[in-house]
């Protein structure tokens, strides 16, 4: 139903990019009649668990600037404008879009197993006191998880990034997030299937990463390299600016992890350890691989494998021990490394920033790891196949394929509808030119 | 001896490289400039107040080179670094009264 | 009183500059006597509360030097360590006088409804209980208002930014803190005249943003235009910094205006949807609106809308609901892209950073908007007009004008004084060369 | 006998320095068999203080990728990637060390008030419930301490910047913080006798900034000076990056010395309001003097101000009130300045990023001063001379002398052994053509 | 065909793009230099360590110009780079032998 | 009057500086150029992808001279950059036909 309104829109705005983005406006009109209903009382809430529940949401937030900035160093100098802006704005666009129906469908009331409701469109019934169970107010519930939503897209944008056209990314992003996170959302966390089939997904192993990187896999194919890939050479523009944005995607992760457990309690802070540790072995492994194959450790590679090793853990922070997650970390280093240096150039496809190489094959380990070293010893846990249950790597790998299947169908589906609306990429003058310039008029340094 | 000059595009720097590497040009000495000409410069946007910006980003490469391989160099430059359009950029050339290898002392055609 | 005082200090230095900044030592030596009580218990804490204060602290903190990058991206090359410099210094500068004098000034027993008495004078009495009512040591509230107090000044700082005479704008922030935003935190929040009234002002539309914005016109039209002001290009010189300092604003304002509940509530999470919602919003509805009437959507923009929707709905944030976060967030995109991009080089004036057209324009349009979309359905609110209260909206109409008046009156005549004394520009050379090497004997980048 | 192992390894491996670093991954080997144990139960968990606490642990973590880069911009342009990854890599591999054997030797069950023993290896018992006595998880504690194991060899790093060889440099960095760090810490936090002696540190003034600023001092004699120093100019970089990185600093120090109550109580409040107080002290302060002192005022100098009075506070910050916190600052800005623009020139080594003049200095007159200022009217605090007691002097001096003692004997041992093994300076050509090209075969920037 | 190359100060770049398309000059190129001359540097302070930085900031312009376009050229620039005080800067003159426009191969003065 | 061109490394920069200093050169311009030559570049590394870097940073320094002095200067510069491995650098010589001063309008020798 919503594709075909959404495609009878795009047909009228075909000519007119500029006006292509307004697509969601008009739902506020709708909204404006029904007022959101907040309850005055906020009972059972737990400042403890509610002050760290803030300060993740907080912390998750300044991750998808942090992704701006780890991609916005790597591209080569022309091109770094552009490249943070596909993350800036989808911070922008995707916290009006949670809001409007992002959070309904994926958590809104069961349908099926399959998709959330729209009865709560536009927050209508989304209070301030907690739900059932928990001990926060229930938008902040709502706003973590938005936080999540805006991420996830701006994940992506790794693959297409230094040519993609702006407006056509604009309305990409917008039905990506509506057709493949929001489900993914629910079925995982929603009340949805795979979550009813016991997969475990601690914080989005499977919805964040092996969604976003399962697509960037098929947008790098359906865009197309870069003229001059892999010739020419490209150099990343600013180092120091890449490793800003790794610290603060290290940083709030914490938040992303740890927050997971949506309350200051064991299962936080187990969460936070098993991410510090597996992110530092991965890092760790990452630049010990390279300097034994390559001869050289970079810091490339360093904060490569940091976010190898946090997407790892992702799914099994608050499911596997310390020692476990030294384990996961050291598996990420390994394969994320053999995925980005070895695999791509064989394989031949222009992932820019290596969304698939990183989060697609890191949280497709992680998620499968998961399954191996969950410890019911863990507050939360059940056991994986290492401690005995053989039947939850199982899930695991339902949990993977699923999702790998509906990222890169919707993915490749919706590209390909776009490309012959819209078009997929800038001109080939523009792209030489660089996208700051002929996207944003802007240039990022006069130093 | 001569000083060939030329200012191109970025984007063709590399290949320039290869033109005249494969003449057996073995060096060259490349700096970042600006170029003002007949293309167009480009706007810029800051907070709705416009900019022409004019100069354009271009590469300048100087080739030493003797006498007699001035054509040769002349003609590869031409052709690894036309595109078609304006702003393909221009090739000076100068005489060179002079040249030493400060490694060695070398002077002259030896030199270079 | 102290004003006379300061003034004959002034004459005094005038010749000396370098000395011009010691004024606040002196009383240091009487607070020596006087020493601060503590209480040893801390009764009635709030631990949520409590570490949700603390965060927000630090969170608010961090705002300044996002600010100061913010603002420092977008300066010429030879101007961008003054430019960070003229906010870093303020946050060091800032922190004590608030201990000194500025929080008693703001929060000390109430006089008249003007100003606070000075019986808290180097924090004499402000312990680490808390005070009646509330869930978290007063010194903590201390501390969180003085991140208000340091950031404020520092807003200002973009309208003179490349070409103010660094001596001065040190004596001129003391002045300005202590002449206009200790008496407005007073007249709002510490038991002032507009706080009696009843105006609305969650977190600072007055306090902060009016008042900065207010003073930073005044300053740019006293100041004068920046040589070459508007025919020379002025390029920002590194916008990739300009959007870390938006990050780092965005992600600090969660602390800003969602600390502003003091607790871990209901209020707490509502003010941060909002905040969300309505800066993603702004900065959307910027970016498009650029793109319509200038043909390209810039990151700049999208940045500087950010900041324009985190102005408007400060004042707003715990009183109304997201989708009327929504319409603030959308009016701040309109209002204030109309102020700098089309009423600024319409009046001439030389606003370096648009102080006022974001803060000023800003935060006007989020204090009377307070009083259009306040909704008693929110924890700890009252109606606004919209929802039946016009009351309300002149409450916010004599909160607006009173602080603009406040504000230009205080900044001009200071500004005057300080001109005749002590001179407010560099030399026109030294404006040339860079105020880098002018002010401080540094230089940017040796990249 | 650690070292003993640890000599022999380095023998094996001395050729082939890719392979030196991967000494502590057998160790892994040894621990998958026993498992850690986890109490399913969180019994006592305050979900105020433990938020608190996962909070400090995420600004302390990110303090280390701040002063990545508060060291990165002040080195020159080639070796900007080196000196940000001496820490980064820091982070990576004491993140392992810590959870494999750090903790246990830190804060194991104590074997003569000198060491912990080995029974917490890989976190064997380090359970998810509190501790006696405490509030927060036991694995949060350890993870919190881990942060300040991390950042403290970090520290060092600055004294042997822009020629240190890599491989040496990590391999140092194990000893160090296995065989300075953990018992440091062991003695003044884990029990050991410095905490016996009743000897105050509420940070790590002498733990962390003493052992590292002797340490660095000692590191800086015996590598030796760069190529160059002191006739060659040396210029920052890439100043704007260096005060990113003192905002980190200043940001993540809040949950350093606040997070250091353990709690979100009224002695996380003092050390916050003191911290803030005594770092904007002494940033002005080392700004005024300089002013005075060479004519103009830098942003580097506040920059490295602030840094000495966040470090200078460090041991106090729940010890003392606002109106002493500001004599520790300005002492700090004072005596920093000093033994940086003064004495260190006059002494001639080659500190590059003056860890000596900054954590050493600063260090040692915040453990002093601790001694003087300290006063029982602060909840937790016991008084200092100015109080009337003298012995806290005493024991001050005592702590201070023995941290020198044991940071600059195995420090000087270490590097001196390293020397003759493995190498500590880059080849003359490598260090002429950069770190960053030499070491890691990288360039900073493309801009 | 002469080459003319004048090192200037930065901020006298607008107007003597000015000053050289009022007189039809097409095209120029423009190089970021450091310049050491009579004109003292500045101090730059790094943690109490002065540096004297006697290299400043210049900008080149170079333009080829015909023989007879020479004076006028020269004039141009010398009126629009003035600002009367150390550190204006030189204006430097070579012989140019040849120039090729790269889209064209048009060569020598129509090249220009 | 020549003008003395020399492209040199980086490091020997404040060494060439003094040596002409030394022998009464009161200016120089000095510019940051990429060499291409018989010095082989390095390596870069990013995410396991290698790029030979060809151009290596270099400093070029042009310093007018009148026709006298040129030796001089030229042996100057031979032995204050070099240090006797590859990629020491070139010096080059042009015919230099006139100089202005634009303070004062001097022209020729006078003007250097
Ligand atoms: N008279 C000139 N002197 C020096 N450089 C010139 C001159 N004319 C053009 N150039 C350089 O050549 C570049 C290309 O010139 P342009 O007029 O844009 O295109 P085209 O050479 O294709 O006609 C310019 O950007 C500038 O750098
Ligand atoms: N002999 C020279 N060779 C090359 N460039 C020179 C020479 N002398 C001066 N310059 C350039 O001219 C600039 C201005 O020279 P300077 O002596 O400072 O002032 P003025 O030209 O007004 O006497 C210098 O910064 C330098 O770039
Ligand atoms: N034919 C040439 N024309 C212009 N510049 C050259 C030429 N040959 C060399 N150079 C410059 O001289 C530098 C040093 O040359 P190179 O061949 O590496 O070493 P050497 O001069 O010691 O033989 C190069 O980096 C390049 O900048």
């Amino acid at each position: 139903m919503m594709t075909i309104v959404r495609n009878s829109w795009i047909e009228g705005l075909g000519k007119g990019d500029r006006a292509a983005m307004f697509l969601f406006f008009p739902v506020l009109l709708v909204l404006l009649s029904g007022k959101a209903a907040f309850a005055a009382e906020a009972s059972k809430i737990d400042t403890g668990d509610t002050a760290w529940l803030l300060v993740s949401t907080a912390l998750v937030m300044v991750m998808t600037p942090g992704l701006a900035f780890f991609y916005g160093g790597m591209a080569r100098s022309k091109n770094v404008l552009n490249t943070i802006m596909l993350s800036f704005i989808i911070l922008c666009m995707m916290s009006v879009q949670w809001v409007l129906w992002g959070y309904t469908l994926a958590f809104g009331p069961d349908v099926g197993g399959i998709i959330g409701s729209l009865s709560w469109l536009g927050l209508k019934g989304v209070g301030l006191e907690p739900t059932e169970g928990s001990t926060i107010p229930h938008q902040l519930f709502m706003m973590f998880q938005g936080m999540f939503a805006i991420i996830t897209p701006a994940l992506i944008t790794g693959a297409f990034a230094e040519r993609i056209k702006f407006s056509t990314f604009l309305v990409f992003t917008l039905i990506w997030a509506t057709l493949v996170y929001d489900p993914l959302a629910h079925w995982v966390w929603g009340g949805g299937w795979l979550g009813d089939l016991g997969a475990l997904d601690f914080a989005g192993g499977t919805v964040v990463h092996i969604s976003s990187g399962a697509s960037a896999l098929i947008a790098a194919l359906v865009v197309g390299k870069r003229k001059g890939y892999p010739t020419e050479p490209i150099h990343p523009n600013n180092l120091p600016l890449t490793v800003i944005g790794a610290a603060l995607l290290w940083f709030g992760w914490f938040g992303f992890n740890a927050g997971s457990a949506l309350a200051a309690n064991a299962s936080a802070v187990n969460a936070f350890v098993t991410t510090n540790t597996a992110t530092g072995t991965a890092a760790f492994t990452w630049t010990m691989v390279e300097w034994l194959h390559r001869g050289k450790p970079t810091i490339l590679g360093a904060a490569t494998g940091a976010v190898a090793g946090l997407v790892a853990i992702t799914p099994a922070a608050g499911f596997v021990g310390p020692i476990s997650s030294i384990f996961i970390g050291a598996g990420a280093g390994l394969f994320c490394y053999y995925a980005v240096v070895i695999l791509k150039p064989k394989l031949g496809y222009d992932d820019s920033l290596d969304v698939f190489g990183v989060h697609g094959v890191g949280g497709t380990w992680g998620a499968i790891a998961t399954g191996l070293f969950a410890s019911s010893s863990i507050p939360g846990s059940t056991d994986g196949l290492f401690f005995g249950n053989p039947a939850q790597l199982g899930k695991q790998l339902i949990a993977v394929a699923a999702t790998w299947v509906l990222a890169c169908v919707v993915t490749f589906v919706t590209l390909k509808v776009l490309d012959g609306i819209m078009g997929l990429r800038v001109k080939e003058e523009e792209e030489v030119e660089g996208l700051d310039l002929s996207q944003h008029g802007e240039t990022g340094y006069y130093l | 001896m001569k000083m060939v000059s030329a200012v191109i595009k970025h984007f063709r720097l590399d290949d320039v490289r290869k033109a005249l590497t494969d003449i057996g040009v073995q060096g060259m000495t490349v700096t970042e400039v600006k170029g003002f000409g007949r293309q167009k410069g480009h706007m810029e946007v800051y907070r709705g107040v416009e900019y022409e910006v004019r100069f354009l980003p271009k590469v300048k490469i100087d080739v030493a080179v003797p006498e007699e391989k001035l054509d040769e160099v002349l003609k590869a430059i031409q052709e690894s670094a036309r595109t078609g359009e304006i702003g393909d950029g221009k090739i000076f050339v100068y005489g060179l009264e002079d040249v030493i290898r400060i490694r060695t002392g070398e002077r002259g055609k030896e030199a270079i």
